[in-house]
């Protein structure tokens, strides 16, 4: 099996289904000839031409207001958001247009539109190259959002949602695109939507991840283990749906859980899985669950690191929740 | 060929009284089509004054009419059927010339369990995929850019289908209106705007919308030809719109079409514009009613008679009464569809507040009978 | 004291405040001679004029936008957008700009906005007349979010909201805008940001709500204490930043807490106060914390009332939290 | 007086060697003002190479050069030091002629603790209060309804301040660029419209960012005037900026500048044109160098000398060196500045979180040592 990271899954994804699938476009600023700021969507120009491959004006309403077009007509549009970032220009177009549209046409109008857009940060992008908005996402009715933490996953999920038939927020963790390396299958698999991925068993605590922060909850976990903590690792891979089963019965299992979320704390999507495990688990929990989130500011440039949950400040938190 | 008009020029084939102006040339119609536009125009005219009169009896939440507006909804006449049609809420004729039925209309305003769109949105929010009328959202302005997009997806595809895509003169304010135009101005996309310039958004006239000497101009900025049409004159609008549709098959690209014309009613049924509006202005436009000026040139053609126009209202009002009563009594969807069409298949969370809804549902509640 | 609805409490708010500052400037698509949708700036066009109540294009985007630079002039701009289901078009200027020009700028450019905006359902709205859309700004930094429940709150938070340098979200119970009558003093008083107020004391359950939401609470705390159960109501009143004593102690009082939110439940500014209390006085939880929500699904028109969380459904969770 | 010009006329004061051509004038400028502009745009040209070095070599997180631009940021002059400036990341030479320190500036792309923003964005994203110069962000277009809203302001308040508004042909295809304008043209603001027309957004050419004959010709779609000039000639951008200022004053309304000129460096450090542009291209643009244009002018009049160009240099790189030295051995913020500036006073919640940190901050991790 070839090894690649998270930017080649994509890129490979993309090919394979655009040679299997005609209706199967990219838009989007710079995804031409370029090849994509990030490179994601490099080599696509060339191979399936400008009609299939569309460098757009710099207006995100118009990428993503267009995509829906597309969509009602029969295509199967995949644009990109150059950083999750600048994606709210198409809010209105996303929350109020492409989420509703199934449901208000009383079904008549299905419009599945795959949205990549890299997220998170770590890369020394401050305010406006870091932002993690999945929150705001997941709480829109008639949205999924897939956010992936490697390759495999990366490719298994991006065929899965091109093919399934609702909007997708396929959310790309860019601090790993190129470090998250791993073997991922040639040609065709699926990855299907609302599964998560125990990527380490444990007895003793669970902690829960999405995304980047997949990698650091690792880390923290390695650390752990070091000190003899046995710690239970889940990428939820899928945010909408999210796996509640999984999550629940790892819950129940261990009696503890953090949650590790880069995004700012307050109203995040890791209170969710609090509000979702307390309702389903309280009387199997041992403690109360700590969430180690971003600080509830804008993302700033400097001080990144401090900002973002690191493995030092997760292993804090298992500790404390695992002495509670 | 349609051509940028300097800002004042108004195109125009029928005078007032309904004659083929000096110079303009009437379109080429035959007599049972222009007997079909003009008996939709009807059909809407008289619709919305039985609605809007169930409405103010509170038989119906909410209503929006386009009196005086009637000709610009024939804009679909210069198209084919495939082609597709992103209505706003004031263009209901392009659904009725293309089969949308009266019935089906009703029990949209009514949502109820016959509603095509299963009571989801409020009135006047039709969705018709059949005869490709998409979707009709309350954001304005938000249908531009996919109209665009859809047209590009036709042309991507290898197909001659086009899109027309209709908004009000408020709705070139939105930011939407500009990347749906600049876009398409930059594919060549076969789409058509049409604007329904009718003076008024809710209680801002146009002088507050804009400070452009037209809409029509406005395309230039977009690098595509707008032209500025009589709204209430019918064949300058099907002539305009057969025009743009045939640039765009050409592959010449977009067109806008600023259709003058007058909102005579009020925004809506929650709206009550003796607030901010002269009384007199909509009186004025009685004059140019584009129902009543096309009446005059069908007349005058041999086409319109009295008579016929009896039969055919009574023939309408009758469908619209029968459909009313059949509507109205026609009880709400069941609860259980509210979780349906959220996504294709239901995922767990919506399949257990589904369950406990319909658990709750059992209890005794007033608030779940209809 | 005169009596007055929610609407007549908004106006008489803006009127004393752009008597007392010139600064006080309000914008918005029809506020002017019409006086709003809602008629909430009825009479200030003819007060104060054209240059201080200014009807707009019908762009949300520009009303917010512009709004911010006269706020960086130092003007104290009141926009409105018409419905919140309107006001995605300026999410880019609200999260992006507005949320984050004080601190991106290192405290050189406050921006004090106040958007006025009337929320939720139950006026048959559907999709797009009914939204509540506050936890997408709750997620935010860099807003506060006010959301009163009646008129004397909707006055003094409003004064206070305008004389306040930060950037507020004051969200207005559209469905109770003439239904919620009371008591309002005349003349200049002022309600604190931040502060909960408890509408009414109780012993066995705390039962949290805010915006439209707290009077089907309180109905359902009378239908409860109909069959003695003793409830306690908390109206939040602001939600960023949100009262976290108060609360905090109702739920150790009773160590039970029913939270009634109308937006859509996952992901709901509901979830945060479950994980906040949870973290906090987990130890003095004697049962899990139910959610009351509406269901996420996009906001239906036929439907609304089967939708829309309402006095019997929330009974039903005090009971079953009460028997827990 | 400004006026719409045909959409491929070109206003120019000096030819590509410095001569003032046949019929153009040249706006008057005191010798001293002449040399300190040539010195601010020599000082965005030095400063730039130097960073850009810094940044290739590791020592700089990110930069964004101005070269080829450099006239533009001077359109400043035509304005007095009241009025707004709101930049996007590619005029800096608009913030060194009002007074901004190179210590600052290079201190803002250390992000470190002598940052006038505290380290909070990326490299080039400066705000200057005290000299009117408004806070940049990343997200393009967002500027420019917010410059329309401070003029607006200022003719509210009574006073005669305006605003000039900096962005790229890109930013003209935003939502915000329309929206901006239009309420501009509604509400005839004082605001400057200065469009820095560079040829390419990234990767992206202007041809394939809007279909329009120029940039200019969008001012039609507002109502106001547009004018195309030389972005490469500095007395064009002044004469033109003064009479758009004045007409600003004179309660006339907004005007837009399409100033041509060209990107001749990378988008950003982080890109790579020779993916996606010929390299001969930017060669081309070399021979109506700005400054060498200037240069040539200021020779002409007996203004400049290679010695006072080789003073000024030296003296210009020498504080460059310096400020760069002391910028670069100045620490980060302290962590608990993280927290300030949310809000004007700290809620409960950002008061536990910096508490909660500064505990960690005190037990061993690599991360807290800067
Ligand atoms: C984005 C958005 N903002 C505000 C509204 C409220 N609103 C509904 S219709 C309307 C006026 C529309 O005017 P126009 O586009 O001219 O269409 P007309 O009603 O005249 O046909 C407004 C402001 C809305 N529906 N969507
Ligand atoms: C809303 C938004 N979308 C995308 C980007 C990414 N981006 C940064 S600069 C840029 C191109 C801007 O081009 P232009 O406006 O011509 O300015 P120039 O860089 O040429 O000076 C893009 C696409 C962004 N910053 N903001
Ligand atoms: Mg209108
Ligand atoms: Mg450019």
């Amino acid at each position: 099996m070839p090894v690649m990271n998270i930017i080649q899954a994509v890129n490979d994804a993309l090919k394979l289904e655009m040679r299997r699938d005609k209706r199967v476009v990219v838009l989007g600023e710079d995804v031409g000839k370029f090849g994509g700021v990030f490179r994601a969507t490099s080599g696509l120009y060339e191979e399936f031409g400008p009609d299939r491959v569309m460098d757009t004006p710099l207006a995100e309403a118009g990428i993503v207001g267009t995509a829906i077009g597309m969509a009602l007509y029969g295509l199967r549009p995949v644009p990109e958001i150059q950083f999750a970032d600048f994606i709210y220009p198409a809010f209105d177009q996303i929350v109020n247009e492409l989420a509703k549209f199934r449901y208000r046409s009383g079904g008549q109008y299905p419009a599945p539109v795959v949205i990549r857009t890299p997220c998170g940060g770590g890369i020394r992008g401050g305010h406006y190259h870091s932002q993690s908005p999945e929150a705001y996402f997941a709480h829109t009715p008639g949205l999924k959002v897939v956010m992936p933490s490697n390759p495999i996953d990366a490719k298994g999920l991006l065929l899965a949602s091109i093919r399934q038939n609702d909007p997708v927020l396929f959310m790309e963790p860019k601090r790993v695109y190129r470090a998250a390396r791993g073997d991922v299958p040639e040609g065709d698999f699926e990855i299907p939507l609302g599964q998560a991925k125990v990527v380490r068993e444990g007895q003793k605590i669970t902690l829960v991840a999405w995304s980047a922060m997949v990698h650091t909850a690792q880390e923290a976990a390695d650390k752990a283990a070091a000190d003899g903590v046995d710690v239970e690792v889940i990428d939820l891979r899928t945010i909408v749906p999210f796996d509640v089963e999984t999550l629940v019965a790892s819950v129940k299992k261990t009696g503890r859980c953090v949650i590790a979320q880069e995004a700012p704390k307050t109203c995040g999507f890791g209170a969710e899985l609090v509000a979702t495990i307390c309702e389903r688990a309280m009387e199997w929990l041992e403690a109360p669950i700590e969430r180690v989130c971003g600080f509830d500011t804008p993302f700033p440039y400097t001080l990144e690191h401090e900002y973002m949950p690191n493995a030092d400040r997760i292993v804090g938190a298992l500790k404390r929740v695992l002495e509670w | 060929m349609v051509v940028a008009p300097k800002s004042d020029e108004l195109r125009r084939v029928l005078d007032d009284d309904g004659n083929v102006l000096p110079g303009a040339k009437a379109p080429e119609i035959p007599e049972a089509d222009l007997k079909n536009l003009y008996r939709n125009m009807l059909l809407v005219r008289l619709i919305d004054e039985r609605m809007l009169r169930l409405q103010r009896q509170g038989r119906l939440g909410f209503y929006m009419t386009s009196t005086g507006e009637e000709a610009t909804h024939m804009a679909v006449y210069a198209l084919r059927p495939e082609d597709w049609v992103f209505p706003s809420y004031r263009e209901p004729g392009a659904a009725f010339f293309r089969g949308y039925s009266i019935r089906d209309y009703i029990c949209q305003l009514y949502g109820n369990a016959a509603d095509p769109i299963k009571g989801r949105q409020m009135p006047v929010h039709h969705a018709v995929a059949k005869i490709h009328y998409v979707s009709i959202s309350s954001p304005v302005g938000t249908q531009i850019p996919q109209a665009t997009g859809m047209a590009r997806g036709a042309a991507i595809a290898g197909k001659e289908d086009l899109a027309i895509v209709y908004f009000g003169e408020g709705a070139t304010s939105t930011g939407e209106f500009h990347v749906g135009m600049n876009f398409a101005g930059v594919w060549k996309a076969p789409v058509l705007f049409f604007c329904r310039n009718n003076g008024w958004a809710i209680s801002t006239p146009g002088s507050k919308q804009t400070a452009s000497k037209s809409i029509a101009i406005k395309a230039a900025a977009y690098g595509f030809p707008g032209i500025r049409i009589d709204g209430n004159d019918i064949l300058a609008v099907i002539q305009t719109t057969a025009e743009a549709a045939a640039r765009a098959r050409a592959g010449e690209g977009p067109t806008l079409i600023e259709a003058l014309t007058y909102r005579r009613g009020a925004h809506s049924s929650s709206d009550d514009p003796s607030v901010y509006r002269d009384p007199n202005e909509p009186k004025q436009w009685e004059k140019s009613d584009p129902i009543e000026r096309f009446r005059r040139y069908l007349e005058r053609q041999g086409v319109w008679t009295a008579a016929w126009e009896k039969d055919e209202s009574a023939a309408i009002e009758a469908e619209i009464v029968r459909d009313n009563d059949e509507a109205a009594a026609t009880g709400a969807p069941p609860v259980e569809s509210m979780f349906d069409d959220v996504y294709e298949e239901m995922p767990w969370h919506l399949r257990e507040q589904k369950e406990w809804l319909l658990r709750q549902a059992r209890t005794k509640s007033p608030h779940y009978h209809h």
